[in-house]
């Protein structure tokens, strides 16, 4: 069964139509490109994907079912994560409380062992646990040393960091990363394409990644699907989209 | 056209801004390159009058402006064309034209310049009713160009025109660069995109931290190894 | 033993606030009065010292500037607070720390009773409201009237009651209306339809004044019938409430010196004519200042013992305590007639 | 049926005030996104200029109207310039705050200077009674409101809509630096704003006076308040929206009267406004601006 | 450091805060009129610390609170009378007794009105969200003025006095420690998220919906038992409190203070508490100079005399003991 298949996706505002008749399916450990014109639908895809939107047709499944009418905050328990094109950072939060909100739906414990927190119970427990995992997830992006800083201080490749990581610490199956490498520049866009392979090594996760940097999507994507007018107008690995005459026509340019 | 002459900016406690100088000539390209928060829009918003020096002055056409009001600028032949884009999304197309003309005492004879920037971006025409909001980046960014425009500018601010921009445009985006120098306008480009900035300017400034660390003719520092590692990829 | 140099009174008033215009006036009273008798010799020799704090009309202002007053200025007696609601948080604490407290305007019902340190200078809002349901029963043989009341305001809304309750016709309808409001046109044309002979608009004289010229504009022929506060109507409105009566505690045009040369002083010190608030504030000072000069100490229980003897002649009428602490007075019915008060009748239980 | 009629001629007449309140409410917080909580005070500094100049100097109310605008107009740049500009950048909040200690300090000042008490406002004879039809009783100034009501709807749509002044103006409230980009002097913007803004509350000043014949110093605060109400309802920022929530409070508010609610007068208004957000939470006339993620 | 030990020292430092003010009490420093003003700082503090939890962690622009406080000393106070009627005990564990329920009966009167409103409105933003509470503490207000059994425009007497310092000393306490303990945990988190971000706390798996009207209603739950607090203290609730220039009060304090930071709420509602006592000496000018106070505060310290940050004495601690370590081995 595939992680995330969509059938007959669709979504118009007004007269537009922003998505319509989107199919893709995407299996376990993948990691897919998603690239097409400004304005063609990307981002309201993820949109659709996550939540935020409710299409007016067709429909999303995660692992064969229906996520359709659910609360965003209901997908990320289904297991989608994404990242937003402008960074949605909790800006006066520690870099860490950015990346402990995101375990907020794997904790359990209530108000009453908030307040009365006795010891050995949950709160302790569940506090401690992701304490840990947090740190580790850090660290693993080598950002120990910021822990304590305030998300807003941070450099901007940090905070596109930061923000990955916190979609990560939702423990996603399926990640969704809108033009990560928007606004850096191509020394620090090959530092993030090496932070998406170090996920893709140690996390049992697939991606979809949205990016109008070519080096970064033909780079590390293992197929690509481009979108225009809301509609896929072609599908494969990269090679074979480089060549394509139709998304040369109207993405890539001559 | 523009001298910079050792301006330092501060947000607050954060030095931005350390000391910089450089100039534009008449008729250039100058391009800034730097990697994100080296300052580079601290500078053209300093330029622009929207942020105050601490110390230093700046000079345009011969005339110190470093404590002019941002909004009389335009009328000396300033415009910019802004991080973002930041198009007045409620206001449509045309509206938003009309506010690039805005400082113009020739009100109402700006038709040319509408034909001018409808011949350069003729997707503007089609949608001259459609709220500015509502279009894509790439038209938006299309916009904000053509508004910047429409002030007849003697020298134009570009802060990464180039942005979350499809390479097909991301190309015609720099064709419409220079084709709008050939008409007589000095630009000054800020840009994260170093390898295409780099191509069609004449100058470069090399941006760190808020310091100026290498300066020269653009194909020489296209060549140079140490911008080729930092910044080329 | 010297003592104190001065008997230090305090005095607990709303200077800021919605209410500000009342405890001004009664300041004013009171600062007179103070002047007057401190002119004159003071007590015993000893100059009086007012001290007077704002309490916005609020309850926690008031327990916190009266225990200012005790604690740390040593007052030996208090007059207010003004406003019923802040009399009734004072006088508990009044009464513990053995302060004799006269409130010269608070006429809710529950303010003396339990107290035996708290005494007041006017009559209360079940008297008064019941007065004048009296007068419209045999004196305008009134069988239909309607209540129009500020909901928001105990005055109102208790005079409201007591009306009700007394008046023996029938209440055709009984309206609330907010502090804020000012248009009563809608309000008022809905009495009109119900035919009403008497309307009774317990409130104070600004809000009268809004009324009564909208009652007018919607062709309303009805009397109004009012309270205490209605006292100064006439200055501004006298044209549109010809005709109409209220209770009051004191009539400018009694002749008597005490009231004519009050009226003068104040007019003389403000510049304008004191309203029955302003008369019972200087009522509520002449008595204390009397009890403390009879008692010849500074002490809280000789000053009681002196004020449960009061028997005097004040602006607002003669003044002796029930076993509550309230006056027996009778109610003056004034009737405006050519934009001025004229004594009507008196009436009382 | 007429009775109902002659309630709904009420209600319009001091809808209509609210509704010229709530225009330069609304006006205002469209281009500085600022609950301009002094607006109400300006209203009760327009009412006593006006007053003053009648009775004081003997001015026509003709000629004191006017040069009570003016007053305003510059009072309102006045406050802007000194409690607002300093915190173009701060916390919204912290502006909201600024807003409320303002309409503080004007009503608290000027109970001192002027007194806490009720004035009463001058009578004009020419603007006693009113049309009768039937039963229903139009009075002359509920006539004179709504005009004036008008008027001002019209002449400010036209100033937001078609002129320079106007662009300037919905440029700054969409993007400050933009508009400065543009060669537009935000500050003087806003100024003008405030001046506009200030100018139409001294005229609801001296309309709510000649309509209840008083004036105090806190007759601003609640009857701006539910002017700023009238805003939301209508959708705020938008003008005609403005005026139609002033005139739905103001037969609102007077039908709970008329039928026998008259305590629950202002509970049923902001009831209503509940309910309206509920539905539709960008008011009546507001359009739907989800943000674009 | 042990979070046991942690627990410790902050009990431990306001035990001796308590020691310290009673013993000032009975060598006479502080005087009846002191232990009043302390009293009343201590009721705004509870009220401010919840209005903060709503508006300086959640977000939320709240402009009703004193109209929940209503609900709670309405709730409070007339059970309150009930049951000092009917309780046969001695009277000390009556009062106590009474004190608990009540306030609790009057806190979740309070937070079941704070879910009536924040339900259905908490999907309003900003200013919008700002007039809609307003308008539904004008409701309560003007409520209770019209229901005669309640007490209607008339002062409720007869109310038990059950609070003095100790209680209030014991209740700000409490309700300190709740709010601190609430937001620093993993609701805490999801509410300052949502102020943050919505939409990426959305995003991130916190369900946005529900936190709102869970923070909405604690902070109205707090509110209601501030205003039991009030009118066990009084003896009496005068209806005519509830305004909204008291809501804007005791919003002042919040923003005044900092928003997200119980700190700065306690500080400013101390210092406007002092502030109001010292302006007796020009009563008449008390508004206007609260008022120009505020103005300038807010102009020269836009985020609030503390911004979000937080005291605490087990950190004052830490950083003592690594100073004398640092000493030491130099
Ligand atoms: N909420 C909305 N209301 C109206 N139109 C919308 C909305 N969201 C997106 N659109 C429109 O849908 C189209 C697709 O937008 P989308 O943001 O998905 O583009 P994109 O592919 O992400 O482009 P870019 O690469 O520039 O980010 C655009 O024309 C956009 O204007
Ligand atoms: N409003 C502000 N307040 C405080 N600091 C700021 C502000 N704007 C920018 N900075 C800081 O000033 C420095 C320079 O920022 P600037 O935006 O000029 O960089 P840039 O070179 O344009 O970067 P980018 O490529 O991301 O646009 C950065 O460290 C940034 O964090
Ligand atoms: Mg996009
Ligand atoms: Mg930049």
């Amino acid at each position: 069964m595939a992680l995330l298949e969509t059938k007959g996706l669709g979504i118009t505002f007004g007269g537009l139509r922003a998505v319509g008749d989107f199919e893709i399916t995407i299996g376990d450990h993948e990691l897919v490109g998603l690239i097409g014109p400004n304005g063609a639908g990307k981002t309201t895809l993820f949109n659709l994907l996550t939540g935020v939107y409710l299409p007016t047709d067709g429909d999303v499944l995660v692992e064969g079912k229906s996520v359709v009418g659910l609360k965003p905050y209901q997908i990320v328990e289904k297991g989608l994560s994404r990242t937003f094109q402008n960074i949605r950072l909790f800006k006066d939060m520690t870099v860490l409380d950015n990346v402990k909100v995101a375990f907020h739906h794997k904790m359990s414990y209530g108000t009453a062992n908030t307040l009365f927190r006795i010891p050995g119970s949950k709160y302790w427990k569940e506090e401690a646990d992701i304490d840990k995992k947090g740190r580790e997830l850090l660290a693993l992006f080598k950002m120990e040393d910021n822990v304590n800083d305030m998300a807003k201080n941070l450099p901007y490749g940090k905070q596109r960091k930061l923000e990955i990581a916190r979609a990560l610490a939702t423990e996603p199956k399926l990640l969704l990363l809108d033009e990560p490498a928007a606004g850096m520049n191509p020394q620090e866009t090959k530092e993030l394409m090496e932070t998406i392979h170090f996920i893709r090594e140690n996390f049992d996760v697939s991606i979809l990644l949205i990016e109008h940097d070519m080096s970064l999507v033909m780079g590390i994507c293992e197929r690509i699907i481009v979108i225009d007018y809301g509609v896929i107008i072609a599908k494969g690995t990269p090679e074979e989209i480089k060549k394509n005459e139709k998304v040369i026509g109207a993405y890539l340019g001559q | 056209m523009l001298k910079v002459e050792d301006i330092n900016v501060y947000y607050g406690a954060i030095h931005a801004i350390k000391g910089i100088s450089f100039h534009v000539e008449q008729g250039e390209i100058v391009t800034l390159i730097g990697a994100n928060g080296a300052g580079k829009t601290t500078i053209l918003h300093t330029i622009s009058g929207l942020i105050k020096t601490a110390s230093g002055k700046i000079w345009l056409n011969d005339e110190n402006i470093t404590t002019a009001s941002g909004h009389n600028l335009v009328e000396k032949g300033m415009a910019q064309v802004p991080e973002g884009r930041r198009v007045f999304a409620k206001m449509t197309v045309q509206e938003n034209l009309e506010m690039g003309a805005y400082s113009r005492k020739d009100q109402h004879n700006f038709q040319a310049d509408y034909d001018m920037v409808f011949d350069k971006f003729p997707r503007l025409k089609e949608r001259r009713k459609q709220l500015a909001g509502t279009m894509s980046g790439g038209e938006q960014q299309m916009l904000a160009m053509a508004r910047a425009l429409m002030s007849r500018p003697k020298l134009l601010l570009m802060d990464e025109p180039s942005m979350g921009l499809a390479p097909i445009l991301v190309d015609e985006i720099f064709s419409t660069i220079v084709e709008i120098n050939k008409t007589g306008t000095t630009i000054l480009l800020v840009e994260q995109n170093a390898h295409k900035a780099l191509s069609i300017a004449n100058r470069a400034y090399v941006l760190e931290t808020g310091n100026i660390i290498m300066s020269g003719p653009a194909k020489e520092l296209l060549g140079n190894d140490k911008i080729k590692e930092a910044y080329l990829g | 033993d010297k003592g104190p140099e001065t008997v230090k009174i305090g005095l607990i008033t709303p200077k800021t606030g919605d209410l500000a215009v009342y405890g001004i006036a009664v300041e004013n009273a009171v600062i007179l009065a103070v002047d007057k008798i401190n002119a004159d010799g003071g007590i015993d020799g000893k100059d009086i010292e007012l001290i007077v704090y704002d309490n916005k009309a609020d309850a926690t202002e008031s327990i916190n500037v009266f225990n200012r007053l005790v604690d740390n200025d040593k007052i030996v007696a208090l007059v207010g607070p003004v406003i019923s609601s802040t009399s009734l948080a004072v006088a508990p604490l009044a009464e513990a720390a053995g302060i004799p407290m006269i409130s010269p305007t608070a006429t809710n019902l529950a303010v003396t009773p339990d107290y035996e340190y708290v005494f007041r200078a006017c009559y209360t809002d079940p008297y008064q409201g019941a007065m004048v349901a009296k007068f419209a029963n045999e004196n305008l043989m009134a069988t239909k009237a309607a209540i129009l009341y500020n909901a928001g305001d105990d005055y109102s809304s208790g005079l409201a009651t007591a009306f009700e309750g007394t008046f023996t016709g029938e209440v055709v309808a009984k309206e609330g209306y907010t502090a804020d409001d000012v248009d009563f046109r809608s309000l008022l044309t809905s009495i009109k339809e119900l035919g009403a002979e008497v309307v009774f608009v317990p409130d104070y004289y600004n809000t009268i004044g809004l009324i009564a010229t909208q009652a007018r504009e919607v062709g309303l022929e009805a009397v109004l019938l009012g309270g205490d506060g209605w006292d100064a109507v006439q200055s501004e409105y006298g044209d549109v409430t010809e005709g109409y009566f209220f209770a009051n505690h004191y009539s400018t045009t009694d002749e008597s010196p005490l009231v004519q040369g009050f009226i003068t002083d104040y007019n003389a010190a403000y510049g304008e004519t004191p309203n029955a608030l302003a008369a019972l504030g200087y009522d509520g000072i002449l008595v204390m200042a009397a009890a403390i000069d009879a008692a010849d100490s500074l002490e809280g229980a000789d000053i009681l013992a002196a004020l449960k003897g009061t028997d005097m002649d004040a602006v607002t009428g003669h003044i002796t305590f029930d076993a509550n602490g309230d006056t027996e007075k009778s109610v003056s019915i004034i009737k405006i007639t050519n934009g001025d008060l004229v004594l009507e009748t008196k009436i009382s239980k | 049926m007429s009775y109902f009629i002659q309630q709904i001629v009420y209600g319009l007449s001091a809808g209509s005030i609210y509704a010229l309140i709530a225009l330069g409410y609304t006006m205002v917080y469209g281009i500085v996104k600022l609950i301009n909580f002094a607006h109400g005070e300006v209203l009760m500094m327009g009412a006593y200029f006006t007053i003053f100049g009648i009775i004081s100097f003997n001015i026509p109310i003709i000629l004191a109207l006017p040069i009570s605008m003016v007053l305003c107009a510059l009072l309102g740049m006045f406050i802007d310039r000194v409690a607002y500009k300093p915190l173009r950048n701060a916390p919204r909040i912290s502006a909201l705050i600024t807003a409320l200690g303002v309409s503080m300090f004007l009503s608290n000042f000027f109970k001192l200077l002027f007194g806490a008490e009720k004035r009463k406002m001058p009578d004009f004879p020419a603007l006693k009674g009113g049309y009768v039809f039937g039963d229903v009783t139009i009075p002359y100034k509920a006539i004179l409101t709504l005009v004036l009501t008008l008027v001002c709807l019209i002449t400010l749509q036209i100033i937001v809509r078609k002129t320079k002044v106007g662009r300037a103006m919905r440029a700054v409230s969409e993007d400050k630096q933009a508009a400065q980009l543009m060669g537009v002097n935000v500050d003087l913007t806003i100024s003008i704003t405030f001046a506009i803004g200030s100018a139409l509350a001294a005229v609801g000043g001296v309309l709510y006076a000649i309509n209840y014949s008083q004036i105090f110093p806190t007759m601003g605060t609640l009857t701006g308040l539910k002017a700023f109400v009238a805003a939301v309802l209508g959708g705020i920022g938008i003008l005609p929206g403005a005026m139609f929530g002033g005139f739905l409070i103001g037969i609102v508010e007077n039908l709970t009267k008329g039928y026998g609610a008259g305590g629950w007068s202002n509970a049923v208004v902001f009831g209503i406004l509940i309910i309206v957000l509920l539905v539709k939470p960008e008011g009546i006339f507001g359009k739907n601006t989800r943000e674009k993620v | 450091m042990k979070k046991r030990v942690e627990y410790l020292i902050t009990t431990g430092g306001l035990t001796v805060l308590y020691l310290v003010i009673m013993l000032l009490i009975v060598v006479g420093v502080l005087n009846g009129y002191y232990v009043g003003v302390i009293i009343a700082i201590g009721i705004n503090i509870i009220v401010a610390s919840s209005l903060n939890l709503a508006t300086g962690f959640l977000g939320q622009l709240a402009l009703g609170h004193a109209g929940f406080m209503a609900i709670g000393a309405y709730g409070a106070a007339h059970l309150g009378k009930y049951l000092m009627a009917v309780l046969v005990m001695p009277d000390f564990i009556k009062g106590i007794i009474v004190l608990v329920s009540c306030l609790l009966f009057g806190g979740i009167l309070a937070a079941i009105a704070g879910l009536l409103i924040g339900i259905p409105s908490l999907r309003l933003r900003g200013d919008y969200l700002g007039i809609v509470t307003l308008g539904f503490g004008e409701i309560i207000r003007i409520s209770i003025f019209n229901i005669e059994a309640i007490g209607g425009a008339r002062t409720v007497l007869g109310i038990p006095k059950l609070v003095g310092i100790t209680q209030i000393f014991i209740l700000v306490a409490i309700v300190l420690a709740a709010l601190y303990l609430l937001v620093r945990s993993r609701h805490g988190r999801a509410i300052i998220s949502i102020r943050e971000d919505e939409i990426a706390a959305e995003a991130v798996g916190v369900p946005t919906t529900f936190y709102k009207v869970y923070g909405f209603a604690i902070s109205a739950f707090f509110a209601g038992i501030a205003g039991g607090t009030l009118a066990f203290y009084q003896g009496l609730i005068d209806p005519k409190k509830f305004t909204f220039m008291f809501s804007v009060e005791i919003f002042i304090i919040v923003v005044l203070g900092g928003m997200g930071s119980f700190t700065g709420t306690v500080i400013a509602a101390i210092l406007l508490g002092v502030m109001n006592e010292l302006l007796h000496a020009v009563d008449n000018w008390r508004m206007v100079i609260y008022a120009v106070v505020l103005i300038a505060m807010m102009i020269f310290r836009p985020k609030g005399l503390m911004g979000t940050y937080e005291f605490s004495l087990v950190k004052v601690v830490k950083d003592y003991i690594a100073k004398r370590k640092n000493q030491k081995t130099t």
